[in-house]
């Protein structure tokens, strides 16, 4: 039991803060660089790459660096930090992670190589209008035609879809289950239509329409279990991002009252403010422990406990996150609804990342199910 | 204590409802109802549809359009203004600088202005808050010299809403630098066409642009515009923001939303072949919300029946407190029904995702603002324990 | 439309605020009464009889004064100001408003004439082991043999059932439903044992064997709606007494913090404190508006219109009167946790209140169950 | 960054359950878990039970009976007395004197206490609280004036926890009035049955008397039992207060109380044919307490973590403005389960409600003093806003 970095790990922090931060400390840049599509920086993504980052997940014969869970969450982190809209949750750990989980090794090689090596963005395509935050799909489907796959229907929203070079699709089986399959950004039939979401990511509505698309895996495999632990192990990655967005927003927080003079004085003067910035570091600190907990859960757990980690975390995240950020908005006051400033944008963010894979009442109704089959939670006894 | 309206006030009601539900343009209720955003054209005509019935400024002075309602009607007229949809007369137009003027003002004041203000012909823009300035307003530094029969007005104010439609700004300056802050401030009534007067859009976390900076350099106004007494401008301050308070608790505004949650919840499939209103933690949260809001509402109505000759009742801070909170705690549950389609904000019409999902996080966003304009919740707060608890 | 008391109104607060404040404004003569058996001053409940305030809802033929719903909110509203022990909510609004709804007219003239001169005082047996705030009975039944009926089975806790001069006993009737039936003090096969509740009450188990009972109204009459009704009345009474508690609670921490000293200064200079005490006058204010407003819909309303204010009504005093109630007590500190001091048992009688007729959460289930049946609530079209 | 303990720490931890599930009592156990109330005896035998076995100080340094035990293990050891319904060694004496005694005691002091404070031949009572000073504990006014060899005290202590079992009572005394108030304050060891010192029962509002006045008159105090230097008594004050922060957070037995709501919970039954633990409102608030509970337990983890010798992380304040939190909301959640049941807290035996409703209120309002007692809520939001926020 260990809540503590490593050397390495101390290091890839560092050295992921210092490229992040050079970009988005001055946060105008992020202003600027989120305007105009794909609304994340080329250049940065392939300093990423070169850095190894986007291959951190993957093992070295698919042309990754074979990292694990906390150097994954460590990059979240400082990507959260500062707002940093390169792909990284959306391209590698979700998309990619589900590519290196049900992928053969052809197709690991060749797709999480591209994607490592920063030549190529990938995009999942699995959200469904009407459906909510399932493994499974049900509006996609996928039709065999001897040994050809098309897919026809509606995926949205899918995040950085109109940018990716190649989707991986969810889709509905024949004979049921739900497969996922690569395609191309160019093969016919898929059209994709791009948009800013409010956080200044970038999601797409994605339609197939007979779109060939070749299967993940074996042909025809049930995937929606691996589906599933990858998007567990999306969660936590996400709630590594929020940590780090919710930490920014306690520092800025901070920094307003010591520094911001009202009725003559600062406003750290005023208890009523100070004490809430106090409950807003308890937040922070309870989120903290769940989101290194559960991380560490995805190297030590099996998929039903990653499954419980990722609910248990995502559900401190949501309430955690929003706690955060309302304060800091309020506590700033009228600059924090401005979007010249960072704080707005950060709580976007997080309301952005609690909506995409499960909110905490969704989270609740997870767990819920569950309460009645164990006596008491042990977090070591994973 | 008696529960039922009177049959007169039952009456009025039934006429309010039917006047605003049938006679104001639907396309604008449509728009308000499903929360997306007016033009300038639209609230113009919707307050001029009002006026031509006597109903956009029924609280002012009878002589300039008032018309002498008790303080229940008022509020069953802004009730069932806001339950059907029609936008409420313009704030800074029907609550701030009309009553103002109509106490405050010259004889010539009111003949230039009141019509105009009650009709929106003129459309107004608040001009009190500054940068340096936030919840401690008496702070502000623009300035006003006095040059022959005209003011010169330099420096900065903010937050202005929708100040680019405005036509003219009412303008807190400090006219005398050499006493207490509160002391040595004054109101004039800007023309916004003037040479000198610069409006510049601010972008909120939202992306939209309602509110603005209005930058002033050599603005020359007539001496004529000085509102009240010179160095006066913080009693009228005071009697504008108290009126401020008073209508602030948007009741039948969220009431509307939370009853267009319902709506929507149970449109809204969870995914496994029920509706989100079938989901117990989704009608917990409605009830506990519908609860608080009849609480406020009913508080609303307590107040109403206390408040006498335009003091406002002091617990109208409560309204201002638990009315944002819970206008936000709506919009916060309007997002999560929304779910992963709340997201894609920026969607087009080609989008397959509902279109009320596109607009529910802007808004959850925008909202974070009610508790902190028109007096903070701190302040409230603040005013809660000095005035009330006497603390 | 009219939240304010009419001049008759104003003199019965007057009146009844002095007789209550003369006993127990002084706090440590309150101790003292509720130490012993039964629990309340005999002497103070003759006072009040002679007030009339015993016989205040019950009409003039059955020797009472016809008073309406607000009258009986205000003479709740002042007991609990003081914390007065005396049973007015148990005895005369619920036991009584029994007789009062469902007795034959000799009934009513009987037991409630006894009643309102305080002669007699009343009890409803009726809450059941294992069972939770319904209407009706279940594990004490009613048995016919001929024209006599017999009563068995155990009901608690039974508020003042030792003390009690004739209990109202519902029990499950041969055929279905509920019936309610008079029983003496002194009946056979009738064995109550009382006890202390937290708060300076009194309760009491009853059991029942064979004990002779005299059917409520008609013979065999199931009583279930009227019991219904009744027990929603006296929902929205004990939040008329939950609303005085609250209003002398916050009185007690306004008056604390403006003459406590610490670190050398009153304590009121704590903005963080003041904010909090801001925070309960909004629960106190919403409360009292939501108290009113239920308490005209008794008057207005029909039962169902009744229940459901009732249950608003509780959820409302539940949220406000813990919020208020843990409020005090923590700004007050260490001297509200002494039995000597007031606060901390207004605190146990607001608990105690809270689940004798239902909790907040139980109110959420049931107004859960309708939620979808209406657009918007409005208040004035009851 | 590791889950997993370590193969040595988790034989050491199946060892420490096995010792406490088996050697300890089973019939003081069971008082722990079902909330009933422990006596002295009961006390003292649970804490000679661990000394015998070397498990009633394992922090204090190894010359007196500590392990010299990682922090980690120190965690495990506390948890898991916890789990298993064992009383935890008494604070007073485990974590406050003793550690303070062997820390500033002279060899004399050491000999003559530390031996009879770990096995509780002793029972130590904390004579810091006075009635006028509250939170504010340095404006404490009991005096000591010295006599030749001896000090003579006056005075009165408040909040005695237990102070009617006590034998003796480290107690902070002004010795100098003339100069700051934290600068004046000595700490003396007390006999108890020393002429001139009486303690008076306070009763608490659950009706209990767990805490007491201690009133001092012309008490004669050896000079010998002047702990740490004189006037030095804020400094050990400190001392003390911050290792009692560290193990506050009631963690392991608010998991075992919720652990048995549950059980409640399903034993109950809901009045309309399924139990409590069906209801979709009951599972959300448990399941929202358990996970709170989980981010406090890995937070005290990792505050052990980072802890380095005694001093106490400033993220400790956490963990005692969550625990007491958390511990109030399941003791809250407790009544609500046991309803209308739990008013019947004066029945006997012969009551056919349950007997775990009896209990609930009185606890849920004991609890009440959670977060005032020992430093308070506000307390420690001071402390975070102002040592680790820097505000």
């Amino acid at each position: 039991m260990d809540f503590t970095y490593d050397d390495e790990q101390v290091a890839l922090r560092d050295a992921v803060r210092g490229l992040v931060g050079k970009a988005y400390n001055d946060y105008e840049h992020r202003r600027q660089v989120v305007k105009a599509d794909p609304g994340f920086d080329e250049q940065q993504w392939a300093r990423l790459a070169e850095m190894g980052v986007l291959g951190l997940p993957f093992s070295e014969e698919d042309g990754g660096v074979g990292a694990g869970p906390v150097e994954i969450g460590i990059v979240c982190q400082e990507l959260g930090r500062t707002l940093a809209p390169e792909p990284f949750l959306a391209s590698v750990v979700l998309a990619g992670g589900l590519v290196a989980a049900a992928g053969t090794a052809e197709q690991r090689a060749e797709v999480l190589g591209a994607l490592a090596s920063g030549e190529s963005v990938l995009a999942f395509a699995h959200d469904e209008p009407g459906r909510r935050w399932g493994a499974s799909a049900e509006k996609v489907t996928a039709t065999q035609d001897g040994d050809t796959w098309t897919l026809s229907g509606v995926k949205e929203p899918v995040l950085h879809g109109a940018r990716a070079d190649v989707l991986v699709v969810s889709a509905a089986l024949p004979d049921g289950g739900t497969g996922a399959f690569l395609v191309a950004g160019d093969a016919e039939g898929l059209t994709r239509s791009g948009y800013a979401t409010y956080d200044g990511g970038r999601a797409a509505r994605v339609a197939l329409d007979g779109t060939p698309g070749s299967p993940l895996g074996a042909n025809g495999q049930d995937l929606t279990a691996s589906i599933a632990t990858v998007l567990d192990i999306t969660r936590i990655m996400a709630a590594n991002q929020a940590l780090g967005a919710m930490q920014t927003l306690l520092k800025a927080t901070t920094d307003y009252l010591k520094s911001r003079k009202q009725f003559g004085v600062t406003l750290n003067t005023f208890q009523a403010l100070t004490f809430r910035a106090a409950d807003m570091y308890t937040s922070l600190e309870l989120t903290h422990s769940l989101v290194d907990w559960s991380t560490m859960v995805v190297a030590a757990g099996s998929p039903e406990e990653v499954a419980a980690a990722a609910a248990r975390v995502s559900l401190q995240v949501s309430r955690g996150g929003r706690h955060v950020g309302q304060e800091a908005i309020q506590l700033h006051g009228g600059i924090a609804m401005t979007a010249e400033y960072n704080v707005g944008m950060f709580v976007a963010h997080l309301t952005a990342l609690d909506h995409l894979f499960g909110d905490g009442d969704h989270q609740v109704r997870t767990l819920s199910a569950a309460v009645s089959d164990y006596d008491l939670l042990d977090p070591l006894e994973v | 204590m008696q529960l039922e309206l009177s049959e007169d006030d039952q009456e009025f009601r039934a006429e309010m409802r039917a006047f605003f539900t049938t006679e104001v343009s639907e396309e604008i209720r449509r728009t308000v109802i499903e929360g997306r955003e007016l033009t300038r054209d639209q609230i113009v005509e919707a307050q001029q549809t009002l006026n031509a019935a006597g109903l956009a400024v029924p609280h002012w002075p009878e002589a300039y359009g008032g018309r002498g309602w008790s303080e229940l009607r008022r509020h069953i007229w802004h009730e069932e203004m806001q339950r059907a949809g029609v936008p409420t007369p313009l704030a800074f137009n029907a609550s701030m600088i009309g009553p103002v003027i109509a106490h405050f003002g010259t004889e010539e004041q009111k003949q230039q202005f009141l019509p105009k203000t009650a009709n929106l012909d003129i459309w107004w823009s608040q001009g009190f808050s500054e940068p340096d300035a936030g919840s401690d307003l008496a702070s502000l530094r623009t300035t006003a010299v006095r040059d022959g029969e005209e003011w010169v007005v330099n420096g900065q104010k903010t937050w202005t809403t929708l100040g680019q439609f405005g036509d003219w700004i009412f303008t807190l300056v400090r006219t005398d630098p050499d006493v207490k802050k509160q002391a040595g401030i004054s109101m004039l009534l800007i023309d916004m066409t003037s040479p000198g007067l610069e409006v510049r859009p601010i972008e909120l976390i939202d992306g939209g642009f309602e509110v603005n900076e209005v930058w002033f350099e050599d603005v020359r106004v007539p001496a004529a515009n000085l509102v009240g007494e010179l160095n006066g401008g913080w009693t009228i301050a005071k009697f504008l923001l108290g009126n401020e308070r008073v209508g602030v608790a948007p009741v039948g505004a969220t009431k509307r939303i939370l009853a267009r949650a319902k709506d929507l919840a149970k449109e809204t499939s969870d995914g496994e072949g029920g509706t989100l209103l079938d989901d117990p933690l989704v009608r917990a949260r409605i009830v506990e919300l519908e609860n608080e809001l009849l609480a406020l509402e009913l508080t609303a109505l307590r107040v109403v029946a206390h408040s006498a000759g335009g003091e406002p009742h002091p617990a109208s801070s409560v309204l201002k407190l638990k009315g944002t909170e819970l206008q936000q705690a709506v919009s916060e549950l309007m997002v999560d029904l929304a779910g992963p389609a709340s997201v894609a904000s920026g969607a087009d019409d080609g989008s397959d995702l509902p279109d009320w999902t596109r607009t529910v996080t802007p808004t959850y966003l925008n909202l974070r603002k009610a508790s902190i304009y028109g007096g903070s919740n701190e302040i409230q707060r603040q005013i809660i324990s000095r005035t009330i608890l006497g603390l």
